[in-house]
């Protein structure tokens, strides 16, 4: 059976990424904001596993390689939410553009 | 893998780490068991002796030949440690700084801070020494979020809040946007392993999509550049620098960015030295790119500079405009880049720490970040006044300071390779450098401040005087640092794979 | 002997020093002091002189300043020409010297004057003794700066000041001429010293164009010094200085110097006729165009310094017209009876308190002394017979006629009229008639002031006999100098009546207008010309419109481009940098999502740079 | 080689900033007794030097070599390591400048009697200026050449921001500015030449580079890039000296710095500029200089005209000495540029001797404002009532800035006149335009000042004590000696000019 060709998993990844990357810049909202870093972060790890099996050679680090970066990306939200919650304590709002009291 | 294989790797050379591991998790433990009230000072001291052992370890380790363990994932070169040292010794003095460091009373009882310092400092040293894409990532992600949390630890503080979550939302990206690179590296050669990365990119199948590798350099590029906050990731600099407490601060314009440009140098000089650009080598290639980067970040950093009123936004600025010149050596190429970037990177280190001790010193007894708070510092602490001179005259890059001779090589480095354009732009840049570093001069010495003799805490005055020290010291006498560096690291190896 | 030499100059050196130390303690004393070192130098220059008289030319020089190959010498040189100048300054310094004491007893300043004149009568002294032109140069200069301080001795007057710096100038213009002059001439023979250049020129070594050029520059130079039409505005001015100093240096020695200039360095202008043509025309028509304002001056000082003007004219025309020993010899002649009349002048002012002769008049009776002796320094310029005048500008109108310059020759005649003329004129004014002025108890000058008019007045009257047709020593002795060849004219026998019939004639008319009144004072006749000579043909103020404002004008104009766009560019450059400093904070706007959209564009942009250059667009 | 002499008078001025270091802040009397015994110092160490310096022998004396700095880069045009010697020296030249700087430095701290506050500060930044003006003659290679002329930066900001009159602040950025360009400028072109060449030292560099040009070729030294190197240098120092138009900063500093800097400054600063066009310009690419020298004698003639002509119109005394300087670092470049014995010694003594007048100059406007108050020409005037001794002095220094002759001015003036017009006749004739205006703007600035009627407010003056002129006469004096017997000069000065001539530049 033919199976899906690499470019597509590619493609795939490359449109999830900037999906993500649009969320991150335009949402106000500053959990989606972080949501959409996880996209990103997932979008890379598509890559790695689909170069893990449709690579020019593929081998298992690539997937070991994504596990670490499942993981990474959790501590990362973890943290990030955790200061959200410590501004949100302060300021009470999660709106990203208010957050602007350092500037210029 | 079996316990005996486990066992039959050298760890010793890794007693660096460990202590600082070691010492890390010690902290929280006693953090942990230690009652509520009671001042986590102590911890400091403790941190700081662990690290101290560390360095010891790490200069016993100046000249021993090249190793690594893990299969090749982590290795110890004379690259690693040259600035793996570096590292230690900043993070020591910022030990110290924290030390003095009391916010509002409340988190002056909290042990994390410390012991987040240690992590942060571990993830640099992975940074410095790990010689696989996984490693390296960890050790990244290890070194950003401990900075994230450090960032915010004020929890009270709005600017703290504000400053870690735009760190954290902008570290998010960046590390997505370098690993979305690392992810066609890998998927092109099917490595992680960086020297057999660079072996697998001279395939001629690699060759045939050269475009993914050109995508994944400058993405790779970019996404670092956050770490060393270069244009165009430089933005959240003087956000983060400000609302951070000045401890913290430190440890972003110094460890942190000496971090990032160790890895960018590991990574893309043994990843791509022998790649095929467009035209030639893809350094080659890159060149103007990066040095157009180089250059605008001097720019911005110097220029808007120049505007600034709070102390810390400023020297956020001015780290940005270093971050500038010490990509200059990266651009050229030229035969010296490991020595210019080390000694400037040192010569940074004093100078901006020393600085750094001073801010902390003056807008912890002023409650005012505004640089007006420095006006007849002269007056209130003369000897304080004067090394703040020092610091500032060094990072103006003026003679007798280990500014000026880091600049000078820095320069050797790009007039050699004939990169004409560049060196102006960084001495014209620096030319306007003065005016904003003099201005906080103007404010020591000309104006008249109110107020009565200040003195700083043995912590920060130890600090500042082993700056100024230093600061003097390889400004006149170089060849201290230029030779240890010379005989004691064999930069070479960092090209030769260990087998 | 050498010793003597070099002590001439070095004794007034010694009194200015030594009043400008001492001065305020010596008080009047300083007079002595300065009177009686002069007395030194004359002494000395006396000796000198008789050694010369048919004895050797004397050189001494050492070495001043070396530099690539080339060594500039310093040191002294005494021929006859210099001997001869060396007598007259220190005699004319001495007399005024001594009449100073007497002029200006009740000044408060009065070492000061002393140590001036000291300085003044060094720069003189040495300048006649230099074997070269660049220490010729130097003490052209120091004499210059003697002129400068003794004309501004009256600081406190704003006159006195424009006057003085006036005359800095004015010469200083003149001396840019003699140094380019000397330079070039140094770049063709590779020495200043004068015997060097005279080799030089006699071998042929420099082009007949360079010769001109270098003469012509040099005559620049002279023109300036003594005050020769287009540079003469500044002499008339310098008379705000006390009246000795006119005696001294505007009337017998620095103005003069112009002429000894012409005439030390007379080898060169032989070899080039278009340089003798240039300095005969210059000498003639300063000659009468001085004369002609001479006639409608006031003030009795003023018209004193146009005859001097015009006497300097005489002078350069004669060594124009290759008279060199007429030259000198009117020289000599103009110091001893010039120098009289400004004593004499000065002891009227002195006793009158004023300048203006229209408020003077009915002096003949009431000094005794001054009158006759200003009546021989008159009657000897214009000319009487027997007079040291009349056989010096009969000397110059023979080499005139016999250098064929007839249109001068013609010119001199009427300038020696008119000369006669405005002389009496003056003479008659102020001694004749009654007293137009409110002077009551005039009174003659004391001894010390009419001694050495006395001396003076001698010496105009028989200062002539050193050069007769009959009995030539002076030529003879001046022709000692081999470097340059005398030619001997004889004296056409209706030269001489014609000049003493101009001279007298204008006596004659000054009486008939002046005293009998018989003929209309031109000043009703001709009442224009009379305003256009009374305004010196307003030469100072087309000078003034002309350069004075052309220089403060053009200053302005740079002045302000200084201000506005040289600082206005830099003002432009951090105008801009802070401009882009005030943009770049401003963008700095604290939206966390600026930031990354920032870093991501930087990123799409490098990216599609890169893959542009790199043609993976296609 | 082992004579320590030159280390020894470039560091002594550190011992009086330790000992005033330890010195309480208040003592006025004390401090500026000790700042001024502190010049004494190095004057006497510039003397010995200058007496022990032997004039008959064109090699650098009192030669120091040490290993400094070592950047061990293998594989570079040189081949060899990157070693930067510390190496100092002088030459007949170099060793004048020193004892002039020290001179001009002595009299400056007895000048600063003016100061009014904080004497310690102000001594000690004063005499680290010394230290780096002593350097930048004494150093033998471009690096310590060239930290020690940024050595003089810092303290010349700190004395002129701190310490200067109204506008002073404004001043003291502007020089930091302008000077931090050019040295900016300046450190580019001496690494490059380091790169190319592998040497710092002079004498290795002029060696090297006199090498015909096809060698030179050959290690990318291309004629064009000799040029590019050569106007870089001459826009760095052209900075320094200053040429018009980058002299603008240099007018804030003369009116706005306290008097006793204005001397160093004028004396000595500008100076530097001079003495790096002879010595790197003329060192470096005689063959490129003399095929631009034309334009250097323009922008010389430019130079003196131009200030010259601006000085004629300037109301107060401390800008028209500005502009004067401007105008007489004009006869410098005429000097230099005309390339034979006679122009460059008289730039060199121009060099000289406008340090004395300046520094003499200055030295009487800061006599003047003490007790005036004022410098501007219109608000005095007949001074020499009131103060006959400083109306001579001041009557002394203008003619010796108008190049009376039996001063030194002249001498300069002369030479450099004497130079130009064996190469360019026809510019050098223009340039004599400016004897003229010198005397016109000198004589109207001195005697609005001195002559004329006396102002009411300065009747009641009185002429200032002997020790507070000393240093006036003494600068006559040295002025004067110059003028008259300038082979003092010459003597000691010509066998390293003849050297440079030969196109040798300084041999070891």
């Amino acid at each position: 059976m033919s199976s899906v060709p690499l470019s597509v998993y590619l493609v795939l990844a490359l449109i999830l990424f900037c999906i993500g990357l649009f969320g991150a810049l335009t949402k106000r909202n500053a959990v989606i904001v972080l949501i959409s870093i996880e996209l990103m972060l997932n979008a890379v790890n598509i890559n790695l596993v689909a170069f893990a099996k449709y690579g020019i050679n593929p081998g298992i680090t690539g997937q070991i390689f994504s596990l670490f970066t499942i993981t990474v990306a959790a501590a990362e939200a973890a943290v990030g939410l955790a200061i959200l919650i410590a501004l949100y304590r302060n300021r009470k709002t999660v709106n990203v553009d208010e957050m602007d009291i350092m500037k210029h | 893998m079996t316990l005996d294989k486990l066992l039959s790797f050298d760890w010793g050379m890794m007693a660096p780490e460990f202590s600082i591991v070691i010492t890390a998790i010690l902290l929280s433990l006693i953090d942990l068991f230690m009652p509520n009230k009671v001042s986590r000072k102590p911890l400091a001291l403790l941190g700081l002796a662990g690290i101290i052992v560390a360095i010891v370890f790490a200069v016993l380790q100046v000249g021993d030949p090249v190793g690594s363990i893990l299969f090749d994932t982590y290795r110890f070169d004379s690259f690693a440690l040259a600035f793996k040292l570096l590292f230690l010794v900043a993070t020591a003095m910022i030990f110290l700084l924290a030390l003095d460091f009391e916010g509002e009373s409340k988190w002056a009882y909290r042990g994390e801070f410390y012991y987040l310092l240690m992590t942060a400092l571990l993830g640099a040293m992975m940074m410095a020494s790990s010689a696989d894409l996984i490693t390296l990532f960890v050790g990244l992600e290890l070194l950003s979020i401990s900075s994230y949390i450090l960032a915010g630890i004020r929890k009270r503080n709005f600017h703290s809040n504000e400053a870690a979550f735009k760190y954290v939302v902008n570290g998010g990206i960046a590390t997505a946007i370098t690993l979305f690179g690392m992810s066609y590296i890998y998927g092109l050669t099917g490595q992680t392993n960086l020297y057999a990365i660079s072996e697998m990119l001279v395939d001629p199948r690699v060759q045939e999509n050269s475009f993914l590798v050109i995508m994944a350099f400058v993405m790779m590029f970019v996404g670092l550049s956050f770490k060393i906050s270069a244009a165009p990731f430089h933005m959240w600099a003087p956000d983060v620098y400000q609302g951070s407490p000045t401890p913290v601060t430190t440890f972003l314009s110094v460890v942190s960015k000496m971090a990032g440009f160790t890895l960018i140098l590991r990574l893309f000089f043994v990843i791509f030295l022998g790649t095929q650009g467009w035209h030639n080598q893809i350094l080659l290639d890159a060149q103007p790119f990066i040095a157009f980067v180089a250059g605008a970040t001097m720019v911005i950093g110097n220029v808007v500079a120049l505007r600034q009123r709070n102390i810390k936004r400023m020297f956020a600025y001015s780290s940005i405009a270093h971050a500038g010149y010490v990509l200059v050596p990266f651009v050229s190429l030229s035969l010296i880049v490991f020595k210019t970037t080390w000694f400037y990177l040192l010569a940074y280190l004093l100078m901006n720490i020393g600085a750094f001790a001073v801010i902390q010193f003056v807008t912890s007894r002023e409650k005012s970040e505004d640089f007006t708070a420095f006006s007849g510092l002269n007056k209130r602490a003369p000897l304080t006044a004067f090394m703040m001179a020092i610091f500032i005259i060094s990072l103006a890059g003026l003679p007798f300071t280990a500014g000026f001779i880091g600049k000078f090589g820095i320069f050797m480095s790009s007039l050699g390779t004939g990169h004409y354009i560049l060196a102006s732009v960084m001495i014209a840049t620096t030319v306007v450098s003065y005016v904003y570093y003099f201005n906080v001069m103007v404010q020591i010495y000309f104006r008249k401040g109110a107020g009565n003799r200040i003195r700083p805490t043995a912590g920060l005055a130890v600090v500042m005087v082993i700056c100024t020290i230093g600061t003097l010291l390889f400004g006149i006498y170089p060849s201290l640092a230029l030779d240890f560096f010379q005989s004691g690291f064999d930069i070479n190896d960092l090209f030769t794979p260990s087998e | 002997m050498n010793p003597l030499i070099w002590i001439i100059p070095v004794l007034p050196l010694l009194s200015f020093v030594l009043l400008l130390l001492f001065g305020r303690r010596l008080k009047e004393a300083s007079a002595h002091v300065g009177a009686l070192l002069t007395l030194g130098s004359l002494v000395l220059s006396i000796v000198v002189l008789l050694n010369q008289w048919g004895g050797e030319p004397v050189k001494e020089t050492l070495s001043w300043l070396t530099f690539g190959e080339t060594t500039l010498s310093a040191g002294y040189l005494v021929n006859p020409l210099n001997a001869l100048m060396l007598v007259i300054v220190s005699l004319v310094s001495f007399l005024v010297q001594v009449y100073s004491g007497g002029y200006m007893h009740d000044d408060d300043r009065f070492p000061i004057f002393f140590a001036y004149l000291g300085l003044f009568t060094f720069a003189m002294l040495g300048l006649v003794l230099s074997p070269n032109l660049l220490q010729l140069y130097v003490f052209w200069e120091l004499v210059g700066v003697g002129s400068f301080l003794l004309i501004g001795y009256y600081f406190y007057k704003r006159e006195a000041r424009s006057a003085a710096k006036k005359a800095f100038i004015m010469t200083r213009i003149g001396d840019v001429g003699l140094f380019i002059g000397m330079i070039l001439l140094f770049w063709q023979v590779g020495s200043f010293e004068f015997d060097e250049i005279f080799a030089a020129v006699e071998a042929g070594e420099i082009s007949e164009g360079w010769i001109t050029l270098t003469a012509i520059l040099i005559f620049v130079g002279a023109i300036g010094k003594s005050g020769q039409f287009p540079l003469h505005t500044w002499l008339p001015d310098a008379m705000e200085g006390p009246t000795p100093v006119s005696a001294l240096i505007h009337a017998a020695t620095m103005v003069a110097a112009g002429v000894y200039l012409v005439a030390a360095m007379f080898p060169l202008f032989q070899a080039s006729e278009a340089a003798l043509t240039t300095v005969a025309v210059v000498g003639g028509f300063t000659a009468i165009f001085a004369a002609t304002i001479g006639l409608a001056q006031a003030d009795i000082k003023r018209v004193l310094a146009y005859s001097t003007v015009s006497q300097l004219g005489y002078m350069m025309l004669a060594l124009g017209s290759s008279g060199y020993v007429a030259g000198v010899f009117h020289l000599t002649t103009h110091a001893f009876f010039k120098a009289l009349l400004f004593l004499a002048a000065g002891s009227v002012i002195h006793a009158v308190h004023t300048q203006n002769i229209h408020e003077m008049g009915g002096l003949w009776k009431k000094m005794k002394w001054t009158a006759p002796l200003f009546l021989i320094g008159a009657m000897a310029i214009s000319g009487v017979p027997g007079l040291s005048g009349f056989f010096s500008k009969d000397e110059i109108l023979a080499a005139t006629y016999a250098d064929g310059r007839f249109g001068l020759f013609w010119i001199a005649v009427i300038a020696a009229f008119l000369t006669a003329f405005y002389m009496f004129r003056l003479f008659f004014l102020v001694f004749t008639g009654e007293s137009r002025g409110i002077q009551e108890k005039v009174k003659e000058s004391p001894v010390s002031m009419t001694f050495p008019m006395i001396v003076l007045g001698i010496l105009a009257l028989i200062g002539g006999l050193i050069n007769t047709p009959f009995a030539t020593y002076l030529s003879d002795f001046l022709a000692q100098n081999e470097a340059l060849e005398i030619h001997h004219h004889e004296t056409r026998w209706w030269i001489p009546v014609v000049a003493t019939g101009v001279s007298l004639l204008g006596i004659l008319m000054a009486w008939l207008v002046y005293v009998k009144k018989k003929v209309t004072r031109f000043s009703e006749s001709a009442p224009d010309l009379h305003y256009i000579l009374l305004n010196k043909y307003f030469i100072d103020e087309t000078y003034d419109y002309s350069f004075v404002k052309g220089t403060r004008a053009l200053s302005y104009f740079w002045y302000y481009i200084d201000r506005f766009v040289v600082e206005g560019l830099v003002g432009l450059v951090t105008g801009i940098v802070g401009w882009f400093s005030k943009i770049g904070s401003r963008f700095q706007n604290g939206q966390v999502q600026l930031y990354s959209s920032v870093a991501f564009a930087g990123m799409a942009i490098l990216l599609l740079v890169v893959a542009w250059i790199g043609g993976y667009l296609t | 080689m082992e004579s320590i002499l030159l280390s020894a008078l470039v560091f002594s001025p550190l011992v009086g900033i330790l000992v005033l270091a330890f010195m309480p802040n208040t003592e006025e009397r004390l401090l500026k007794t000790v700042g001024l015994l502190a010049t004494l110092l190095p004057l006497a160490f510039a003397i010995i030097t200058y007496v022990g310096f032997t004039p008959g022998n064109v090699n650098i004396q009192f030669v120091e070599q040490y290993r400094w700095i070592d950047f061990q880069i293998k594989g570079l045009p040189n081949g060899g390591d990157f070693t930067i010697n510390y190496d100092l020296g002088v030459n007949g030249l170099t060793v004048v400048l020193l004892l002039l700087t020290a001179i001009v430095s002595t009299l400056a701290a007895a000048a600063s009697v003016w100061i009014k506050e904080h004497w310690k500060g102000y001594f000690m930044l004063f005499l680290l200026l010394e230290i780096g003006m002593l350097g930048v003659f004494a150093s033998q290679n471009l690096l310590l050449f060239f930290i020690f002329f940024e050595i003089t930066l810092i303290p010349t900001f700190f004395l002129i921001g701190k310490w200067g009159y109204i506008d002073k602040e404004k001043a003291a950025y502007s020089f930091l500015v302008y000077n931090g360009l050019g040295s900016a400028i300046l450190l580019i072109v001496f690494i490059i030449l380091y790169m190319k060449t592998g040497t710092m030292n002079y004498t290795g560099l002029s060696s090297f580079l006199h090498q015909p040009p096809e060698v030179l070729e050959q290690m990318y030294i291309g004629d064009e890039f000799r040029f590019g190197l050569l106007i870089a240098l001459l826009v760095a120092l052209g900075v320094k000296l200053p040429i018009v138009p980058l002299h603008t900063w240099m007018l804030k500093v003369h009116v706005q710095a306290p008097p006793s800097i204005v001397m160093i400054h004028s004396g000595i600063l500008l100076k530097i500029g001079a003495y790096g066009v002879y010595q790197f310009g003329i060192g470096f690419f005689p063959e490129e200089f003399r095929q631009i020298a034309f334009w250097i004698a323009l922008l010389g003639v430019i130079n003196l005209l131009y200030g010259a002509f601006i000085a004629f119109v300037q109301v107060d005394f401390k800008r028209v000495l500005a502009y004067s300087s401007v105008s007489h670092m004009g006869i410098v470049l005429i000097g230099l540029a005309s390339l034979n014995g006679a122009g460059m010694q008289g730039a060199m003594f121009q060099v000289v001797s406008h340090g004395l007048i300046s520094a003499l100059l200055f030295f009487l406007v800061g006599l003047i404002y003490e007790r005036t108050g004022t410098s501007l020409i219109t608000h005095l005037g007949g001074m020499a009532k009131v103060m006959p001794i400083t109306a001579g002095f001041l009557l002394v220094g203008g003619l010796a800035s108008l190049g009376l002759p039996g001063m030194s001015g002249f001498v300069s003036e002369f030479m450099a006149f004497l130079g130009l017009f064996k190469e360019m006749p026809v510019l050098a004739a223009v340039g004599t335009l400016g004897i003229i205006l010198t005397a016109v703007y000198i004589l109207r600035a001195v005697l609005g000042m001195t002559f004329g009627e006396t102002k009411e407010s300065l009747l009641q003056l009185k002429e200032p004590r002997f020790v507070e002129w000393l240093p006036a006469l003494i600068l006559t004096a040295l002025i004067v000696l110059i003028g008259v017997y300038p082979a003092v000069l010459s003597d000691i000065l010509q066998l390293t000019i003849n050297a440079m001539m030969a196109g040798k530049g300084a041999v070891v």
